[in-house]
């Protein structure tokens, strides 16, 4: 067993420097690393180019990077919900990629799995493409995408071992997964860090070997964005 | 003229027994409310669950299980959780059977805009431009016209694309139509409403073959 | 929850024709689906395409199928421990292709997810690039390979519920879940079918929407191709 | 001269504290029994298995878990199993560390064959032209010549290949070689075997620098 585990946040990030490009798991604000994200916002490293799917709230997730000007650039496939990215945008403060969701996904598992490039149909004839490879396969339009290249990987699981093992919990997996191992150092952080051994080998989520940081997560404030309920009969 | 309740219960009749279907925000998110009990249907999202059941009585919600509209949920049995590589995967994949979405504009050969308005704060495309690109049958469930009255069925769309040729059929506040080679076939009307109204708020060509019978919804 | 339960291997492999190109999972003969390859037999389907990483051993696994010279043509990335593979073979009565392992793998991933082809360096400067195009990405040269197109795939795993969702045991899992959905109907047989909701969602391997069809396997022998064990001290 | 314990052993020392290994069949495979009991190193089987331990007990045997030579393994504590997909995502994204495999001919610029005799039944490269393809560090384990005392260090590869300029260090009965610009650079002599020795067994260019040590296993 290659140990993998750091006593704490502050352990984990070292080594993020301005100007780096990062990946950050998570839909919305479920299952983001918000652990990471907080040590981000206290070490005030700034210029930083985010992959995340979403940019948080205005209070919240990579929001509160947004809030302090730390980020240069954001990539993303869907940026609302937050107000102060707006105005960051439309300033002009802000560079903002849109990427359609499952491109933003494979760049991510590509990166992970050594794939220079992909074909993917999404984007072919919209603006998305401009600039990029179109091909033909068997009568279908595809666009190259290119793979990732990130510094650090931010990731948030339910459980994890001291291997580096993960589990993630429901819909708090979405890239997460994806994002282990596209970066040149990915870190984890877990609700739950075991010892190595305690968890089912067979019901492991992402493998340690993508893994080169993992601790145990705190105060974890898990926001729901869109809290809807039905009424009991 | 149909609400937003009478176009989702209409295309609910589209959903077949069997099928995996993508709804997207808006309007479709409504069309689970009105698939027949007798069908089996599992719906997706692509934020990583498949088998979605009812939104969760109040108290039961969980903050790691959302929807793509990061609404809470919960899951039936049957249902699974996954990555959002393996998401498009089934997307791509054309393991989707009916993606359901809204739309600004589309035009005669069911080109669609649905993410973009040139000098307005842009959100993102999300996954439409994976679900529009890849889904073997794509219905939009939309209003005939903007808030400004004028035509979202188009000769060409002027919005920002998010998909090329792609969109099958349409349902409005007005009309099912679908998409054939020389433009928007006219199938049903909504009730009350005459196919000369169609006319004036379609933009795009209409095709009106024979007799065009009212919507049973 | 869509049902994909049927009721015998009889009905699972209906549509089975000679001519399909079939996709059976495993490595050497773990994780076979055997179930599958006895009705193949006994169906005497011929002129069969099997993509499959190993070719089985003269009694047992796609053995048995060569055996009735049902096979017309292997993709494969190791086919030895088997004799009958070999005559065929060296008389030129089977047509054999060898494919690196992980493309292999990838061209099934491929089909499953809907990408027409992709780029690997595996292969790169060897025959397996003869007739390709190869391209330079970043200063390193990869090759590119298409997608498999099949009309069956045949897979086997441990768990399943009437869903299709599966679940695979230690290393029988291997090329399986890659084949799920990466043919036109995928059929699973499983050691243990259960009712849909016995299975954890968040512990499913393989979601039941690429699986079109899943019964209860029977009989498994489970053979052991290099039983190795160490002495007691 | 070594015997293929010996080229083990040595290979052994090249097995660094946080290395993620992956051993080929043959020679490498025996690498396992040699690494100090003092650092940290996990196996990786291309057929889906990281944390590979012993081969166990008499009757412990499970056919559902095997390595990739299709022997029966066991696991060690912080072992997970996965697909073939991602075993070779392991080896194609340069997760792996630590390549060892064996080889027929290897050439002056890091060329490797093993996998095909022309006019001999083939079996399959198997794996091995991923791991050559992807590897960061590939160390060849081999006999210095053939059954017919032919060298197997040449200047160019006779036999199909299974890699281009990927080798970076060769350990034989008779020698550690590195593979550098120019040729093969000799790094140490197995105990007895002198430099003449190596410069007749190795058909390729031989470079010898200096003092040639002994090597210590």
């Amino acid at each position: 067993m290659i140990p993998k585990t750091v006593n704490n946040v502050q352990e984990a990030l070292k080594g993020v420097k301005d100007g780096m490009t990062l990946m950050l798991g998570g839909f919305g604000l479920c299952g983001i690393p918000e652990n990471a994200i907080a040590e981000l916002v206290r070490l005030g490293v700034s210029d930083l180019c985010c992959i995340s799917n979403n940019a948080g709230v205005d209070d919240f997730g990579l929001g509160l990077l947004l809030q302090k000007r730390q980020i240069r650039k954001m990539i993303s496939s869907y940026v609302g919900e937050n107000d102060e990215f707006e105005r960051q945008m439309l300033s002009g403060e802000l560079e903002v990629e849109l990427t359609p969701q499952g491109t933003l996904a494979e760049k991510c598992r590509a990166a992970q799995a050594g794939f220079p490039a992909f074909y993917t149909p999404a984007g072919f004839g919209t603006e998305v493409a401009i600039g990029k490879e179109t091909r033909d396969f068997n009568g279908k339009m595809y666009v190259l995408e290119a793979a990732f290249k990130a510094d650090f990987s931010f990731v948030k699981a339910w459980k994890g071992d001291e291997a580096g093992n993960l589990i993630f919990k429901g819909t708090a997996r979405n890239f997460n997964p994806c994002m282990c191992g596209a970066a040149t150092i990915t870190v984890a952080e877990v609700e739950e860090l075991v010892p190595a051994g305690s968890l089912d080998p067979n019901g492991i989520h992402i493998p340690g070997i993508f893994v080169q940081r993992i601790f145990q997560g705190k105060d974890y404030e898990k926001r729901i964005e869109q809290l809807t309920t039905r009424s009991r009969i | 003229m149909l609400d937003k309740n009478g176009i989702a219960k209409r295309i609910a009749k589209e959903v077949k027994d069997g099928y995996y279907v993508n709804l997207g925000i808006g309007i479709p998110t409504l069309v689970a409310n009105f698939v027949q009990d007798d069908i089996n249907v599992e719906f997706q999202s692509e934020n990583g669950v498949l088998g979605m059941g009812p939104f969760p009585f109040e108290g039961e919600e969980d903050a790691d299980i959302i929807n793509a509209g990061k609404q809470t949920i919960t899951t039936l049995p049957g249902a699974s959780f996954f990555d959002s590589a393996t998401s498009f995967a089934m997307i791509r994949g054309k393991h989707i059977d009916l993606t359901i979405l809204g739309a600004m504009e589309v035009s005669e050969n069911g080109d669609i805009a649905n993410w973009k308005i040139p000098g307005k704060m842009v959100k993102g495309m999300g996954g439409a431009m994976d679900l529009v690109a890849s889904a073997e049958h794509i219905i939009v469930a939309m209003m005939h016209t903007n808030k400004a009255g004028e035509s979202k069925l188009l000769k060409q769309c002027t919005l920002p694309l998010t998909g090329v040729a792609c969109v099958k059929k349409i349902v409005t506040n007005m009309a099912v139509l679908e998409i054939v080679d020389k433009g928007f076939k006219l199938l049903e009307r909504a009730p009350g409403v005459s196919v000369e109204a169609i006319k004036k708020a379609t933009s795009g060509k209409l095709i009106v073959e024979g007799f065009i019978p009212e919507m049973e919804i």
